[in-house]
């Protein structure tokens, strides 16, 4: 730590320098007038420096430095856990900060939240590596020059106290959710009335809102629920991946779905999708649609459902999967769900008016609870662009938004921008549109800053930071106060702006503003219930003349592209993260890149395997054969081909924002026709899986829920054959205390991948990059395996999380020649790092094939100098401060796998211990199944008969992993379960 | 003795003691050919370039190699057991010849140990460098330590290391003991010098006493006693790798007999290979004749049918197991995508030592030659394919992959013919390449015709 | 002043060997040595050597060797730290087996090697005199202690008993 | 491991001339940039005060004599040569003298009353101070002996085996056995202790920028361990205390009973003016280990002194046990588990049954999975 801190003045210019340079380990707080709760975050404490390592073999002498004030908060060696939020302009997670010794080193959901019950999506978790990211900017900069805080409030003061009035000045930002930050907003537009604020998402749904103001005369965004639907149908709606707020559905969707703790029913899920996305592969019935005809299908789906209530419209000839879907959902009315992911006003309207018709407003779509997500509105911002163009604005401020790069509608916003004589970016990342400007302002990450959001109606929560700024960077709330003179800092005015806000009588409850400050503070999250609805109402839009339009199939022979969000990269905002590029997609498993998926019949048609790479409209792309995608589909994922975004992201895949065009007004992710020609080169996708098919073995068991609700263990036959079958020559080994196992329910889990990224930070598991993934010598020690089953066109797919399934007749631990691995007491298939000499014949006698090994120095902890293979310079001391401090460091060529996050169980025992109490079931939650939204996977002890693994263990569906091995695994799988009827299929 | 009179003889040419001598000892004299120096250097480049190989490997890491999660050996240990297996024929010929008293060994069982030293030195090498981290391979030495850690005596590679550095040791104190009237021969035909001093030293002092003789005999013979199940429990042990992992393709019962019968018969090959030019570049024409020649073909078409008929067994049992992963490890095999090892292996180990059944090519030494280098490409596929193709393609669909080696694997390999034939190519020079006591021993039975001189 | 005197005689056969010895035998006079260059059977017998005790040292090498393989892995895995391997109980009989026998036959071996050369003394540097460089060649030479001056006899009965050669060596 | 203890002490020699030449080349550098500005000390005048080779003062003692050069393995409570050189460096000559001459303090009274030092000795003396401040003390001096016995041996054995089979000088080859017998123990031994000791440091004592005593805080003024030591009921870490902590007594105890003034005061200095105390870290676990306090202290009720000996006996604090693995295994092995007072145990039933039944009558922590491989290597 010491070393890093020293590094980080070497970077900043020298009058930019910490004044508490002298003092590198401790940092004094020199004003003591401006100390904040979170001050003690400068105290690094009790870091332990070695230093002066001697000649030879002789042993370094250490240094250990003390605090000289201890703050009472902190326990060297002990984590604190401060709640926060997460938001990134697109998603909004309330979080737990996992702090150690000064440093934020996990992300974790905040189990508080009833949306969310503390799960986070991978990229929320992986926010946390953003903070370390050597490329984010460090310096205030005005047209690439380093400047001073100062100069830029005086130059801007001035700028803005002689503006010429006939010119705006706009602030871009994204959706602002917070309250406090509004006001601040409206109080800069008082004080300098030319200031004019718009709103622009990276990735717009300004039609969904429209659609309601069209419907409902407001431009909202409803809740959703799935929770209370028994029927969802998706039309091109990735809502377990990417859309709107996949955390929260996730949830809801797994909890609609469950048949464990007696619950006997299951919603159905339809999906109609162009491309094989997250959502539909989960789905129950999948019906391939072209892109061009969703809203056509959706037309038809009205004019069903119109005509079985009795109102006249014009008859659309429908599908037959659209007939029958409007039969089911006829029958489902008040209780199903349409939703629509495309950004065209005709389909989210036909979308509206079909969840009204189904009586779905009130019940599955909340109209009077709207979510402030997404607020930007596409034609705004087109009109923005013309008043640019037309010399209206004399300063633009980019508010941590990059319309370069997200919006650049055929380089007309890169124009647009020239024209404008003062660009201002006020950036936590770089930007491509932050190259257009004269300011550069470096604005902390998330977790170094104060904030609050108001994600729905009444529901507040806090942002607050774990660390203090590792540089020279203000937020842009701060510089809007620093230009406008106000008093106090941000979190003055916040703090301020909650007490004469949010601070009620009710939530009170007695209590003083500052005891309730805290409180909400620890919380992280109020609700107030007294403001929770709003009123609405059905108003209605012009259908007739949608249906007309869209009465008939446009698809031909054309080759239509998706533009779609991958799971992992999303819009590309946080691209520059090497946990996010090393995660594989779900669906095709392929990280680093993107590429141009097309389907099976058409790479057929024209030749073409994974990996040729083919030009698509003029950007060359490598082929990847997605099964289940539409026949003259081709999609390729956004938030790629980023220039300017840092080392990670630079030379990952291409940029394809720019096939984004404007339709009716609404940035449209679809382009209708397009040309694609092979080209003769070739590029090997990075895929962490090759082969797709299960051939035939009971791996993943399913059933339907009719045979489900007739025989509970059909399906998993199996199980009770091998069951009967075991013999052993040996006695069982006794597990005297406790005997950990996990349950994992494939009906519930959705394969988002949120584990794996809570593995990797909890695990310190390295990132390898994309030519080691391409060796196939990636290092998750979960993944989520995908396996397709059935027609090419249309086909099943199953999903299965696998890490290390501890077995209690582990086939590695008696290959090991040096003991390196071995089963606990406590049921744990061990791996004592340092022992390991990397002869890999664990791994190879690994049915599961879980054992990672370190092929190379990926986390510089090898003692050969020279050798590392880093290719997200996850060694550089500043993102080495993301290890955890509880988990060794693997070194070059050892096995490493799952613990069961050993860690956590020896942290919660011994305070077990230390309480003098026995512990309790669900208190020890490995990282996987913390952050799990669908509370997939449960851990706990097998001895414990009461124990909810234990209860689970009894369930029917339960089986065990290639248990016909006799491996006797402690992971234990619940079979899936489809949704599906012989008399109700689709097709 | 009483030697079958239908018995051909073993020894070409009119032969006295003296001759057999003067024969053997004559490539030990003079400046050393063109041909020995030219294959010496060709031998210490080969070995240089592995030596690099294997520097790039722990300097850098495994992933130097083509390894990757799911397929945790590839050519390592392909090496590792395929030499292990060359280094199976001295010792076999040595002392399970001995045991059955076959006269025939004693013109090869010399060059035949020595080139078992050098194989299993080879073979030892793959099992260290292909370690993670060599520097701490020491780990799997049960030596105390202040940590109270053993050693996993479950492990087959633990296992492996004892077996290994016995065989080594044994065959070395074998070779070594047979070697010594013959260095005391060399010794005695040297003039007063240096080199004289150091044989004398590498002889022990032998003076040819009888009672010596009947010690070193009785040695022997209980040594080749104990070295016989030594050498078939060496590739036992090799097998178990394999064999009592669950892995299907490894995880095989016959594993045992079938790895030592190709051990055998790879090691005959290699011998063969190797006695074929021998015999040629230093003139042992006489002692090394068609009829040893038609004796180790006769058990390379034994052995080769072993192991033929294990092929089959094993896809046999695999049918017959009805395991859906046994089967499919055994179709994959044969028509996955490295169908093309498999069938090299079956044509090269199968199909050409059959044609041995045919007199006139188990007595010709240019088809011996050819078929003897067969194989070993065989054998070596053979070990390609248990090891990498079980491995790629195991239970978990999701996580099958493909392997090809890098240039540090393949240096590594050629590395190792290096270390070979750098030590063999030493070894004709310096010592006594047939075991010239015990051919003279068995010289008045087994020659074409025997001379006394001076009379 | 030598120390020992000996008288060797040689043979260029071993059958012719075998009679001169039985011949000297039968005159009673004492063989030192018999030194030939490969090992001639029936000589042993002859000479009426007694039974190598080798066998016996490598037999009980040998158990010692068993002994210590078995009880020190049962020893490590029961005793000195019990660890659970793949389920297996902590003695697992058919594990120790490999390493017992491998040790049986270490032990045995290196007990019968350095048996020979100790009772041989043969070893590196062993100062053992040659009397006949060509003994390692095609001669078999038999050695017959001087007492008491009596060469002369001695070399006329090795040449009665058919030697090609008689020699008087002094050491 | 000849190789290793050769190159590190080739290493450690070849630093040491590298450090005699850049003193010479300092030395000389200061004299000639001290030529051109008045009078310049005599650096070798002032050195041989420090050492006493002029009189000082009748009946007084050399300067070194207290403050030492090297560290002493028992402590001396005088400051050090360097750190008063440190502090001597910062004085104007007016101010040394008053220090040196008329000093405050009982200890520094008695015996510095009986210096005699005029003006230019003082000059001198004080120049010497200084250049002692800026070079400070080269390394500790080599210690070859084991390197030696090493080599001694190997050239013995290699003496027996020529003579064994080549010179045979000596008659009884079981004398030559017996050399290479003990020779190749003996070597074994000093390889094996040499290759243990890499990563350990049982009686590692080293010097600490305060000299700081357990004994006279732990034990004198019997201070509970966990007084400063809080953590180590809580935590991982048995943690440091902060100088604020030290500052509780120490607002108020500015004279130690040793140590005079000298050493409270650095801890003063430290807390007022913002400067870490950098402590040499004593009991050091290798990275992959993780070891709690928390588990051992609260839970376990283990006594401090198990693990770190008789600390409230120590004035300079010294490593007691080698904390290798097996040392930590054993213990476990033999240490009675709290199984009936701690209600977390009611988990290991069956282990409660055989207590009731008289099977046994004593549960050791390894019993239940203290020597599990992941309790300590997550």
């Amino acid at each position: 730590m010491k070393e890093y801190w020293r590094s980080l003045e070497d970077l900043l210019p020298a009058e930019e320098a910490p004044q508490e340079k002298k003092s590198s380990v401790v940092l004094s707080d020199t004003d003591s007038s401006k100390n904040t709760r979170r001050d003690f975050l400068k105290y690094f404490g009790f870091s332990i420096a070695s230093a002066a390592v001697l000649a030879g073999c002789e042993r370094p002498v250490k240094k250990a430095i003390p605090y000289l004030i201890q703050p009472e908060e902190v326990k060297p060696g002990t984590a604190n856990y401060y709640a926060s939020t997460f938001y990134d302009g697109a998603e909004m997670v309330p979080i737990l900060v996992k702090v150690r010794d000064g440093r934020p080193i996990k992300i974790e959901g905040n189990d508080l939240c009833q949306m969310t019950g503390g799960s986070a999506s991978a990229r929320v978790q992986a926010s946390l590596l953003n903070l370390y990211d050597e490329s984010r900017p460090a310096q205030p900069t005005l047209d690439g020059n380093p400047i001073r805080w100062e100069d830029v409030d005086a130059q801007l003061t001035e700028t803005l106290t002689n503006w010429d009035a006939s010119k705006e000045f706009v602030i871009v930002t994204s959706s602002v959710i917070s309250p406090s930050t509004k006001k601040l907003i409206a109080d800069f537009i008082a004080k300098y009335p030319f200031v004019v604020h718009e709103t622009f998402d990276a990735y717009s749904y300004s039609a969904l809102r429209e659609a309601y103001k069209q419907g409902f005369g407001e431009a909202i965004l409803p809740s959703f629920r799935f929770d209370k639907a028994k029927l969802v149908v998706g039309f091109n709606a990735d809502f377990l991946g990417t859309w709107l707020q996949p955390t929260v559905f996730g949830r809801q969707y797994a909890a609609a779905r469950k048949l464990t703790g007696g619950q006997r029913e299951m919603m159905r899920h339809i999906q109609f999708e162009p491309i094989m996305t997250l959502t539909g592969s989960n789905a129950d019935e999948r019906v391939p649609m072209p892109a061009v005809d969703e809203a056509y299908y959706l037309a038809a789906l009205y004019s069903e459902l119109a005509q079985k209530v009795g109102l006249s419209v014009p008859a659309v000839k429908a599908p037959e999967a659209i007939a029958k879907v409007a039969d089911e959902l006829a029958a489902a009315k008040g209780q199903s769900l349409v939703v629509s992911g495309t950004n065209n006003i005709d389909i989210q309207t036909l979308v509206v008016e079909i969840n009204h018709l189904l009586q779905n407003i009130g019940q599955t779509v909340l109209v009077d609870q709207p979510v402030n997500l997404y607020q930007g509105n596409d034609k705004a911002y087109e009109a923005l662009l013309t008043r640019m163009e037309s010399d209206k604005v004399g300063a633009v401020l980019f508010w941590e938004t990059n319309p370069v790069y997200h919006a650049p509608l055929q380089g007309r916003t890169e124009e647009a921008i020239k024209k404008v004589p003062l660009r201002i970016a006020v950036q936590s990342q770089q930007t491509e549109t932050a190259l257009f400007c004269n300011y550069q302002l470096p604005a902390p990450h998330f977790l170094e800053r104060w904030d609050d959001t108001e994600l729905v109606k009444g529901v507040y929560t806090l942002m607050q930071p774990a660390i203090r700024p590792l540089f020279k960077t203000r937020t842009a709330q701060e510089n809007l106060m620093a230009w406008a003179g106000f008093d106090g800092t941000y979190y003055d005015y916040l703090k301020l702006f909650w007490k004469e806000n949010i601070y009620t009588a009710e939530l009170a409850k007695g209590k003083q503003f500052e005891t309730f400050w805290k409180v909400s503070l620890r919380d992280g999250i109020v609700a107030d219930a007294g403001k929770a609805s709003e009123s609405v109402s059905y108003i209605g839009a012009d259908v007739a003349s949608v249906l007309k339009v869209n009465s008939t199939s446009q698809s031909g022979n054309d080759l239509e592209l998706v533009l779609y969000q991958n799971v992992p990269v999303g819009d590309g905002t946080l691209a520059n993260n090497p946990w996010l590029q090393e995660l594989p997609e779900p669906v095709s498993r392929v990280c680093w890149d993107n590429y141009v998926s097309v389907s099976p019949a058409f790479a057929a048609l024209r030749g073409w395997t994974q990996g040729d790479v083919v030009e698509v409209n003029g950007v060359e792309l490598p082929v990847l054969v997605q099964p289940g995608q539409g026949r003259n589909t081709l999609a390729v994922a956004v938030g790629y081909g980023r220039s300017n975004a840092g080392r990670v992201a630079s030379d990952l895949g291409q940029n394809v924002y720019p096939f984004v065009t404007l339709n009716n007004g609404h940035r449209s992710y679809l382009v209708p026709k397009v040309e694609a020609t092979a080209t003769s080169s070739t590029y090997e996708l990075a895929a962490t899986q090759s082969h797709h098919s299960m051939e035939g073995r009971a791996l993943v068991r399913e059933t339907t829920i009719a045979e489900y609700l007739e025989n509970p263990a059909s399906g998993n036959e199996m199980h009770e054959k091998v069951e009967k079958l075991h013999t052993s020559l040996y006695h069982e080994h006794e597990y005297k205390g406790h005997h950990w196992g996990m349950v994992i329910d494939l009906n519930s889990c959705i394969g988002c991948n949120a584990c794996v990224v809570a593995c990797s930070a909890e695990n310190n598991v390295p990132v390898v990059g994309r030519n080691e993934v391409r060796r196939s010598h990636e290092m998750h020690w979960i993944r989520l395996d995908r396996y397709y089953s059935g027609d090419t066109d249309n086909p099943e797919v199953v999903r299965q999380p696998v890490m290390c399934q501890h077995c209690d007749n582990a086939p590695c631990e008696n290959v090991c020649p040096v003991a390196a691995t071995n089963h606990s007491s406590e049921g744990i298939n061990q791996m004592a790092y340092n022992r390991c000499i990397g002869t890999r014949y664990c791994n190879n006698n690994c049915p599961y094939k879980v054992r990672r090994f370190n092929w190379y120095d990926y986390t510089g902890a090898d003692t050969i100098p020279n050798n590392r293979v880093d290719v997200a310079g996850m060694t550089l001391d500043l993102k080495r401060m993301v290890l955890n401090p509880d988990v060794t460091v693997r070194a070059k060529g050892v096995i490493e796998k799952c613990s069961m996050c050993i860690q956590r169980i020896q942290d919660k025992k011994l305070t077990a211990k230390k309480d003098g109490r026995q512990l309790a079931d669900g208190e020890i939650k490995t990282a996987c199944q913390q952050t799990c939204p669908t509370d997939a996977i449960t851990f706990g002890d097998m001895n414990d008969p009461n124990s909810k693994v234990s209860q689970l263990l009894k369930d029917a569906r339960q089986y065990g992993l290639l248990e016909e091995l006799h491996t006797l695994p402690s992971v234990v799988y619940l079979s899936k379960v489809r949704n599906k009827d012989k008399n109700k299929t689709l097709s | 003795m009483y030697v079958s009179p239908v018995r051909e003889p073993l020894i070409s040419g009119e032969k006295s003691y003296t001759k057999v001598t003067e024969d053997i000892y004559a490539p030990m004299t003079g400046k050393p050919g063109k041909l020995w120096f030219g294959g010496l250097t060709l031998a210490l480049i080969a070995l240089g370039f592995g030596l690099f190989s294997i520097f790039i490997t722990v300097w850098d890491g495994i992933g130097t190699w083509g390894l990757d999660r799911t397929i945790g050996w590839g050519w390592g240990i392909t090496n590792f057991v395929w030499w292990v297996g060359i280094g199976h024929a001295g010792t076999f010929i040595s002392a399970i010849l001995l045991l059955f008293r076959q006269k025939w060994r004693t013109s090869i069982n010399r060059s035949a140990e020595a080139m078992t030293i050098f194989a299993v030195m080879c073979a030892g090498l793959f099992p260290l460098i292909h370690m993670g981290r060599l520097p701490l391979g020491f780990f799997i030495f049960p030596y105390p330590n202040t940590r109270d850690v053993w050693v996993n005596f479950n492990s087959p590679l633990l296992w492996d290391v004892f077996a290994i550095s016995t065989y080594l040791t044994v065959s070395l104190l074998f070779w070594y003991m047979g070697l010594i009237p013959d260095i005391g021969t060399i010794r005695d035909r040297l003039k007063e010098g240096i080199k004289k001093k150091i044989y004398w030293f590498l002889s022990f002092g032998w003076t040819g006493s009888a009672r010596h003789w009947a010690r070193h005999e009785s040695m022997s013979l209980i040594l080749a006693g104990l070295a016989a199940p030594l050498v078939l429990s060496v590739h036992t042990i090799v097998s178990f790798d394999f064999a009592t992992s669950v892995i299907p393709g490894w995880h095989t019962t016959i594993f045992p007999p079938y790895f030592v019968s190709g051990a055998v018969f790879s090691g005959f090959a290699m011998v063969l290979t190797l006695m074929i030019i021998t015999r040629k570049a230093i003139n042992l024409e006489d002692y090394i004749t068609k009829s040893h020649l038609e004796s180790m073909n006769k058990i390379i078409i034994a052995t080769g049918s072993i192991v033929g008929i294990a092929y089959i067994t094993e896809l046999f049992i695999a049918w017959y197991s009805g395991v859906v992963y046994e089967q499919y490890a055994f179709v994959n095999r044969a028509f996955g995508p490295y169908w093309w090892a498999y069938w090299i292996m079956m044509t090269c180990n199968v199909i050409t030592p059959q044609l041995f059944w045919f007199k006139k090519i188990r007595r010709s030494f240019a088809a011996t030659f050819v078929i003897s280098i067969f194989v070993n490409i065989g054998m070596w596929f053979e070990r390609f394919v248990i090891i990498v193709t079980s491995l790629h393609r195991d239970f978990l669909p999701s996580s099958w992959s493909m392997y090809s080696p890098t240039w540090v694997e393949v240096g590594i390999y050629i590395g190792t013919f290096g270390l070979f034939f750098t030590l063999f190519f030493l070894f004709i020079r310096f010592f006594p390449v047939i075991a010239i006591a015990e051919v003279k021993s068995v010289l008045k039975t087994s020659t074409e015709k025997f001379i006394k001189k001076g009379k | 002043m030598a120390e020992k005197a000996f008288v060797s005689g040689y043979y260029l056969d071993d059958k012719d060997l075998v009679d001169g010895i039985k011949a000297l035998q039968e005159k009673n006079i004492e063989i030192a040595d018999v030194r030939t260059p490969f090992p001639v059977h029936g000589l042993d017998k002859v000479l009426k050597m007694r039974r190598s005790r080798l066998p016996r040292a490598g037999f009980i090498a040998g158990v010692v060797g068993a002994a210590i393989g078995f009880g020190f892995q049962a020893w490590v895995f029961t005793e000195a730290w019990p660890l659970n391997f793949g389920g297996k109980p902590y003695l697992s009989v058919p594990s120790f087996i490999p390493v017992t026998f491998e040790l049986t036959v270490l032990m045995a071996a290196f007990a019968l090697v350095f048996g020979f050369l100790i009772s041989s003394k043969l070893g590196p540097g062993a100062d053992t005199i040659i009397f006949d460089e060509e003994v390692t060649n095609d001669r078999f030479q038999i050695l017959l202690e001087v007492k008491g001056g009596n060469s002369e006899a001695l070399q006329s009965e090795l040449q009665a008993a058919g030697a090609e050669g008689v020699k008087h060596h002094e050491v | 491991m000849v190789e290793t203890l050769s190159r590190s002490h080739g290493k450690k020699i070849l630093n040491f001339f590298a450090l005699f030449f850049m003193l010479q080349f300092f030395a000389g550098i200061a004299t000639m940039h001290a030529k051109g500005n008045g009078p310049e000390p005599d650096v070798k005048v002032g050195e041989r005060l420090f050492y006493g080779l002029i009189p000082t003062g009748d009946g007084s003692n050399s300067c070194v004599s207290c403050h030492t050069m090297y560290s002493a393995d028992t402590m001396n409570w005088n400051p050090s040569a360097v750190e008063m050189a440190k502090v001597a460096a910062e004085m104007d000559l007016a101010t040394f003298k008053e220090h040196l001459l008329t000093p405050s303090g009982a200890m520094r009274e008695k015996v510095h009353v009986k210096y005699q030092l005029d003006d230019e000795q003082l000059f001198h003396l004080q120049g010497y101070l200084k250049q002692l401040a800026d070079t400070g003390i080269e390394d500790e001096p080599l210690s070859i002996n084991k390197l030696l016995i090493f080599l001694l041996f190997g050239g013995l054995m290699t003496f027996a085996l020529v003579d064994l089979f080549f010179t045979k000088k000596i008659p009884y080859k079981a004398i030559h056995v017996l050399i290479i017998i003990f020779g190749l123990a003996f070597q074994l031994k000093i390889v094996a202790h040499e290759t243990i000791d890499l990563g350990r440091s049982e009686g590692y004592m080293p010097d600490q920028p305060i000299k700081f005593s357990h004994k006279v805080h732990a034990g004198d003024n019997k201070i509970d361990c966990l007084y400063c030591h809080s953590n180590a009921d809580e935590g991982k870490s048995a943690g440091l205390p902060s100088a604020g902590l030290c500052m509780n007594c120490h607002q108020v105890v500015r004279n130690g009973s040793h140590s005079g003034q000298f050493e409270i005061a650095k801890v003063v200095d430290a807390y007022e003016n913002n400067k870490d105390i950098e402590w040499v870290r004593i009991h050091n676990l290798p990275d992959h280990v993780f070891f709690s306090h928390a588990q051992h202290v609260n839970v376990g009720k283990r006594e401090c002194q198990e693990c770190h000996g008789a600390v409230e006996e120590m004035h300079i604090l010294k490593q007691e046990h080698d904390l290798s693995m097996g040392w930590c295994l054993d213990c476990h092995k033999e240490t009675n588990v709290n199984f009936k007072g701690n209600d977390y145990y009611k988990t290991f039933e069956a282990l409660h049954k055989d207590l009731a039944e008289g099977v046994r009558d004593s549960i050791q922590a390894a019993d239940i999975g203290a020597n599990d491989c992941m309790k300590c290597h997550h």
